[in-house]
């Protein structure tokens, strides 16, 4: 058997083609109910994308030293063609991509959408969630000030013996800035990674809605494009312009205030105010007391954000439709806020006492609360399909 | 829930105004207050001109801005001359030739603006205390410029309760109200092109304006590209909302 | 182990499968135990990596020998990248910080909690000054000590006892003790 | 209607999960016919897998500087427990990996595993090859001794003006380091990207074997376990044999000879031998004669490589039913090494004669001859279905 | 644009489609060149980054007033982190240079190659000697200038003459000499 | 294809042989024979004690190891006592104290084996030569030892015709066949404990072990480790061939 010359474009056929490209993004149907909060899916690729680019562009000039550290980031700032342009984009890239993290988050547990076959999404996009607030966390130690400085030696005293092994020794040395510059760009990969799974593995579960039912039917579901295209535009639009209003008024928005290199000779301890996507947890450690019973609280808390799928034992998914929950829900995202603000303050005994009631409420909210009021509260009837609610009744949620 | 990203907008604007606004209270002393850091505010070049002047006159003799190259004085508004014949006025080691010792020759533009003293002999100088660099002084202190332009206008005679460390001023802006700094700004030191002295409030303005410049010099064209960014974003988003808007109508 | 699965379910369509089960049975149980000691060989390296280096081994701990420090005088070693002062008290300094009232101390601490039991005249402290991180003076004899005896801060005046307490601003904490102990009589290990 | 909670097992089913891997590696059913060139693929990603762990933790001490590279790889050698395993594992995994690739590439052109809608996967092998090269030589740069030194200027030269945007610079400054780092592992990280897009796109177009005809039928595949995995790992501790003997006596085999940090107070030209994985291409730029066409030259190369789906205008494939194809690539093979071996030789007369006759003779393979002899050459029988030869004749290939 | 693509297949799906058509034909016109702009306007920056930086550009051309430089001496400037010898030759030196005879050369070059035409009397050189690097003498009045009225190198003793060329082994090139040019009669452009 | 495995393990084989057999030709001087360099050589560590004492006497007064630090001898087979006496021998300039300038102080283990010469000193001390430092000596010259034992032993009186540069020494094995560096061995500088003096030729040699050691400290361990993944991979493989056999007979 002989077999015949084939022509070009069939054998193309096979690499991620346009065609693949067309029927995974613009074809694909998503359910017909999507309100704006999902369009914070792409806004946090959007954010990896920036910081992923101006990270590479940085990392260019970047020189991982005790002292090189800061003075090569002043070097970008001063002497690189648009520098400062680039560094202030991977800056406040930071603030634009935790806040729309947290929205993503607050969605997830406003409409139960761990739920329905996604309980493995749920897990993926808490474990990004981490890894985001570790890169973050190496990120900031990146630039090397003075506060910088002192918030790596309190994260190494939190870690106890491996704080040895994340220092690369018994304080900072030559080997550090390596280190952490490594573990920086480790963690922002694995969170990409991690994310790209997510999306394979959420579109593999079916995309979630606000009614936190199935959505299945031919009828359930429309065309990404331009249903939704055009919408996540105006929403990609309205986030970039809230980037530029930060990037233009509070640059170092998310930044630690550093005004100088940080060393050894510095005398310990001085209070860094720790970037406001942290405050939280930094909130459940200064209620803790102790560096290590804070660690072991902060471990404790995203393991309860990862087991909301067998925390939740209602029958209903989403909010919409459990009203006792729903209240739940937003006090506990005020919580968390409070958390941040008592964490924020200098540290005072009025301070400690906020974080510490915050503290005992989130938790109380996932150990106690969450598997009480999903399994005995008052829901409401779910529609028959998805976007039906108005065959229930007119009222808005 | 597009009512919450109106709210988060919002948030921003205010975020955005409180900032320079805070910066504002106490208007009692209008030198103490900086044009720079309102909404549309960017540096006077006249002033920073002025302030560079008080620096090398006042200044330089004690403290460096490393981070910052003659070169960079160009942002000031200077030439290429006038930035050329500066770096001629300073001293600065070299190692030249083969492997000799570095010498002390005449600093070029690309040449950092350096203390004339070593750590060494500052300490030894002032008994311990090191004149830190400038570069970022305005960033490193809360109050920023308003903080220099208090400390450089806030030597008072020393109340007789109040014990003094040997070689230490009375200053009310001063961490522990006083400092090892001797009253640096002498009235009359900086004569303008037209003749007249700048009195010490005065210099104590621009060079604090000139610090904030060291400490951020890319403020202005950060303003203008977020303003251009801003105006751009509006222009597109209210296309994409139009369009996004004919294409709901459609919605099957 | 996974190859283990493999091999199950596909030998029941192989013809002569039952045939040869105990010898590969035994085999792959031997092959799986070298590979996972193979593996637990080249982990080891991996993970020893991890650990110190030899140069941050050697900035951890430094041994001080205290016997030619003379008492009224002290010495500045380094350690980690910082200074420590170590002091040795004469009976009089060590009764006069003894005797100092709780109450007039800024950051309130114990006699007892600034020194090593065995050890009482000896002072080991972090000579950072906590205001703003300057070096106090004290530690020389040509050094001004302060009106407390102990150390003054050169930058905004802090002052610091015998036992490195604060008793004057702006600093509003105590000189860090570090971690150490008398390996010998004469030996001080800091770290 | 309201829904059921679901049980933990299901919830997790989205995830890639143990079964997905069983699916696609165990079970995953393979040519019958498949030889033992058919081990290369997991010996590349083998090797790339020893090289990135290596080279991550490598990374941890590594510093960017034009003196502390080299002195931080000292460091790494002396000071850091098994610094010297670990450096050693990267430096000859380099060798390990291109001879792989090599022979990989030899089979896609023994066997024409380019042809039966396998084109796009042979773009991506060829992509693969090109980006590896360059991460092998931002790699060997970042060891920074004399010879690094000399080798990226020329590299500088070659280039031209995009040697400033390479070096940061006119010449080596604090700048350059970082970016050649960078660079190292943006294309290190690339390479793994194509390799494992180009593993896929292999599977979804079917994995080719070395009749070169597709295999389709169910009788044509067998389960990848157990009966190519016990090849394959024979293949890899074989594999890990060789390697080992190259750690043991030729550590530096694929290294440039460095003794000195490299400086700008060094007297250029210096020769410094390339690895042996790139002396071909370096042979081509001597035969070139000039840095303008060498860089020329060398580019056509890889699209020549790249074209072969299209420059082979046969009706067979598999050089086992092509005799007088088969005698060419033999032959290609040999001139390669030829002209490894002639820009191996010192820069005499003699040297650059051989260069440019074996470079003659390497693009008329691509241009001339591989058209013209898969075209009008001799064909022989080609098996009904994969792995029957015996069915045409008894003869070993 | 791709977006177009998309919604012209959907809209026949789409009831009222044929209707919102014109207005949205222009939008996505005006909507697309707009994000143009703005991607261009993104990506400036980023190139330009990529080119030299403030330091590198300063570093790159080095200008020399050599008005100061007496015939028969010379200074050394840095150019690039190397060393760079300006000389200034003597006609007897220039005649000597001149008449040496190809053939005596270990690496041949001509007068006319290793000076810039309208500057004959000058010589420049990068300062590192091509066996092993070491910096010759023969730039300081003091130094030694070898058998040939040029430069010695201290380290294995090759010499060379006053252009610079190779005239005793064990190196075996010249001198390189750097792109350089007259900006003016006493000014030297080197890069 | 099989073969083709086969081919490639037996050039592998081949190329690890070779290396140290070219490094064997010519055994007229068995002093200049390393028995390290061998298939299974490993360091000898009185070779190697010897070596050090050689460098400390002979060469520690021009030369620095600048990648050895003290503490790294130990590797010789030294113990901790006698490393930190070696040490406290040698001064090293350090900073120590406020903003004080550097001291020259006793070394520590942990301190590096500097030259005691900075590069401007030596630059005037040898009209322009530099001696450099020898830590990586070994590895600099394609001979390797030999070629640092050849060196070391190749002072010859200076032929009538040679061109000799001032304060040059003639030396056969020396680029150029001069070099700056005066004989440096002086027979029974070095005595061993058994009360024997060293010949040159036997300082030599073990200097040069010495330096090999300095340029590849793990090549012990290299050797060891790879033989043992050799053997560990040879009893693997052997396992997997009996069990891929196995499997190859029920293939359907
Ligand atoms: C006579 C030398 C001298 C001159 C001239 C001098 N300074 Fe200082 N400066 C010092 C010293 C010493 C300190 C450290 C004081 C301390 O830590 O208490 C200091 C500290 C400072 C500080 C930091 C204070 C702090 O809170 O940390 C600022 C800001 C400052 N100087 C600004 C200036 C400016 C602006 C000028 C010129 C108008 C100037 N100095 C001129 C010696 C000088
Ligand atoms: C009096 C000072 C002095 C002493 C002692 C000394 N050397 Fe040197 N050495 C030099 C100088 C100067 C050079 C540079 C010579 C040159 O470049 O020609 C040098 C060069 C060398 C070189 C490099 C030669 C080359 O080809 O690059 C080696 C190897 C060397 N020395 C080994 C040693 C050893 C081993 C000892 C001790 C046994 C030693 N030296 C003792 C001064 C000294
Ligand atoms: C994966 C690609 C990335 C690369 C290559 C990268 C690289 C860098 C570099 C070189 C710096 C130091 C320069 C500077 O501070 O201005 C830095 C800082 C930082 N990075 Fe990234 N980064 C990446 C992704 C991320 C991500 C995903 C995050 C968010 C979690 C992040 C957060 C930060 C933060 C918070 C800083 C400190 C910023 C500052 O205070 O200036 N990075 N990054
Ligand atoms: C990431 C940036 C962080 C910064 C800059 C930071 C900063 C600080 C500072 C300044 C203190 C001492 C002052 C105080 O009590 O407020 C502190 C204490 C503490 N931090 Fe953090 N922290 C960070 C992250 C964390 C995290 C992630 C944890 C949890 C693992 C944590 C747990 C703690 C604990 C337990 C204490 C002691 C509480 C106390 O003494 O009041 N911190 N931290
Ligand atoms: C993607 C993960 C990788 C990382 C993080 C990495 C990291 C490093 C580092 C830090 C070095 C300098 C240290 C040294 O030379 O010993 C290095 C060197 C090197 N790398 Fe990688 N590498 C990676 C992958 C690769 C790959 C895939 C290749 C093969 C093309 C490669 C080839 C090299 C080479 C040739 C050197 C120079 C080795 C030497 O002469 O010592 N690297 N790499
Ligand atoms: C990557 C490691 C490389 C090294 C270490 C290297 C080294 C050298 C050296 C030492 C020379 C001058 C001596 C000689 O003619 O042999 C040279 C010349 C040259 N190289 Fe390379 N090269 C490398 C890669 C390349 C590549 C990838 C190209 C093609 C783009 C190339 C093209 C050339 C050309 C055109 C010349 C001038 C040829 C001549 O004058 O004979 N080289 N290279
Ligand atoms: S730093 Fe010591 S009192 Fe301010
Ligand atoms: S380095 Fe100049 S002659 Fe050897």
């Amino acid at each position: 058997m002989a077999m015949q010359p084939i022509s070009a474009p069939e054998r193309i056929e096979t690499a991620p083609s346009a065609g693949f490209m067309q029927r995974q993004f613009l074809d694909y149907r998503v359910p017909v109910n999507l309100n704006a909060f999902w369009s914070f899916g792409l806004l946090v690729a959007f954010s990896l994308a920036v910081l992923t680019v101006t990270g590479i562009w940085l990392s260019l000039y970047y020189v991982p030293g005790p002292r090189q550290a800061f003075d090569s980031i002043q070097y970008i700032l001063r002497n690189v063609p648009f520098g400062w342009l680039i560094r202030d984009l991977h800056l406040d890239g930071t603030t634009m991509l935790f806040g729309a993290v947290y929205i993503e988050l607050f969605r997830g547990i406003y409409y139960g959408t761990y739920r329905n076959g996604r309980s493995a999404v749920w897990l993926l996009e808490v474990l990004r969630f981490f890894l985001l607030l570790c890169t973050g966390f190496f990120g900031f130690v990146m630039v090397f000030g003075a506060a910088s400085y002192a918030s790596l030696m309190i994260m190494a005293a939190h870690l106890g013996a491996l704080g040895r092994i994340l220092l690369a020794g018994y304080g900072v040395n030559p080997a550090t800035m390596p280190r952490i510059e490594t573990l920086h760009l480790l963690a922002g990969l694995l969170a990409l990674g991690v994310a790209a799974v997510g999306f394979a593995a959420s579109r593999a579960a079916g995309t979630a809605n606000p009614d936190g039912i199935p959505a299945v039917g031919e009828a359930d579901r429309i065309p990404l494009h331009p249903y939704y295209t055009m919408r996540a535009l105006f929403a990609l639009v309205v986030f970039m312009f809230i980037f530029a209003i930060i990037f233009t008024f509070q640059p170092n928005f998310a930044g630690l205030h550093e005004a100088a290199p940080g060393t050894p000779a510095l005398a310990l301890p001085i209070d860094p105010l720790p970037p406001w996507y942290m405050l939280g947890f930094h909130g459940l450690a200064r209620a803790a007391g102790s560096f290590g019973f804070g660690t072991f609280l902060t471990i404790l808390a995203f393991l309860l954000l990862a087991a909301l799928p067998w925390l939740d034992r209602g029958t209903v998914a989403s909010c919409r439709y459990r009203p006792s929950y729903r209240g739940f829900v937003w006090v506990l995202a005020l919580d968390w806020i409070l958390l941040s603000f008592g964490a924020a303050l200098p540290p005072t005994h009025i301070a400690t006492i906020i974080c510490e009631a915050a503290t005992i409420y989130f938790f109380l909210h996932f150990i106690i609360i969450t598997p009480l009021v999903t399994g005995f509260g008052r829901t409401r009837p779910v529609p028959p399909r998805p976007g039906m609610r108005r065959f229930i009744r007119t009222e808005q949620v | 829930m597009r009512r919450l990203l109106v709210a988060a907008l919002a948030a921003g604007f205010a975020a955005a105004l409180v900032a320079p606004a805070h910066a504002d209270q106490k208007r009692r002393d209008p030198l103490s207050h900086f044009q720079f850091q309102g909404l549309f505010g960017s540096y006077d070049k006249a002033t920073l001109q002025k302030g560079f002047v008080v620096y090398q006159t006042d200044c330089a003799s004690c403290h460096g801005l490393r981070l910052v190259h003659y070169r960079d004085l160009r942002g000031l508004g200077l030439n290429a001359q006038d930035v050329a014949g500066l770096a001629a006025g300073a001293k600065v080691p070299k190692a030249m030739g083969g492997n000799g010792k570095p010498k002390l020759i005449a600093a070029t533009p690309d040449d950092r603006i350096l203390s004339p003293l070593t750590p060494a002999q500052a300490a030894k100088r002032f008994n311990g205390a090191v004149p830190r660099d400038l570069s970022l002084a305005e960033a490193a202190h809360p109050g920023g410029a308003r903080y220099i332009y208090s400390l450089l206008t806030g030597y008072r005679p020393a109340p007789d309760n109040m014990l003094m460390l040997p070689h230490h001023h009375f200053n009310t802006a001063a961490s522990g109200m006083q400092t090892a700094m001797a009253p640096p700004l002498k009235a009359g030191s900086v004569t303008l092109a037209n003749g007249k002295k700048l009195g010490t409030r005065e210099m104590a303005h621009d060079v604090a304006e000139f610090l904030a410049w060291t400490a951020d010099p890319s403020h202005d064209n950060r303003k203008s590209t977020g303003y251009g960014a801003m105006f751009f974003l509006l222009f597109l988003g209210i296309l994409v909302y139009a369009a996004r808007f004919t294409t709901r109508r459609e919605r099957p | 182990m996974a190859l283990n699965a493999g091999i199950e379910r596909e030998s029941g369509a192989a013809p002569e499968a039952a045939h040869g089960e105990p010898r590969r049975d035994f085999l792959k149980i031997l092959i799986g135990s070298t590979m996972a000691v193979g593996a637990a060989a080249v982990a080891w390296p991996f993970l020893d990596y991890l650990g110190s280096d030899a140069d941050a081994r050697a900035q951890g701990v430094v041994d001080v020998d205290v016997s030619p420090i003379a008492a009224n005088s002290g010495i500045t070693v380094r350690w980690r990248g910082k200074p420590v002062f170590v002091r040795r008290l004469t009976p009089k300094q060590l009764a006069a910080v003894q005797a100092t009232p709780m109450k007039d101390l800024i950051d309130p601490a114990s006699f007892a909690s600034r020194v090593s039991p065995g050890g009482e005249s000896w002072v080991v402290l972090v000579g950072l000054c906590p205001h703003r991180g300057c070096i106090p003076l004290g530690n020389k004899p040509s050094d001004p000590r302060g009106p407390y005896d102990g150390w003054l801060c050169p930058c905004h005046g802090a002052a610091f006892d015998a036992v490195g307490r604060v008793r004057r601003g702006p600093a509003e904490r105590n000189l860090p003790v570090p971690p150490y102990r008398f390996a010998s009589p004469t030996m001080i290990r800091i770290g």
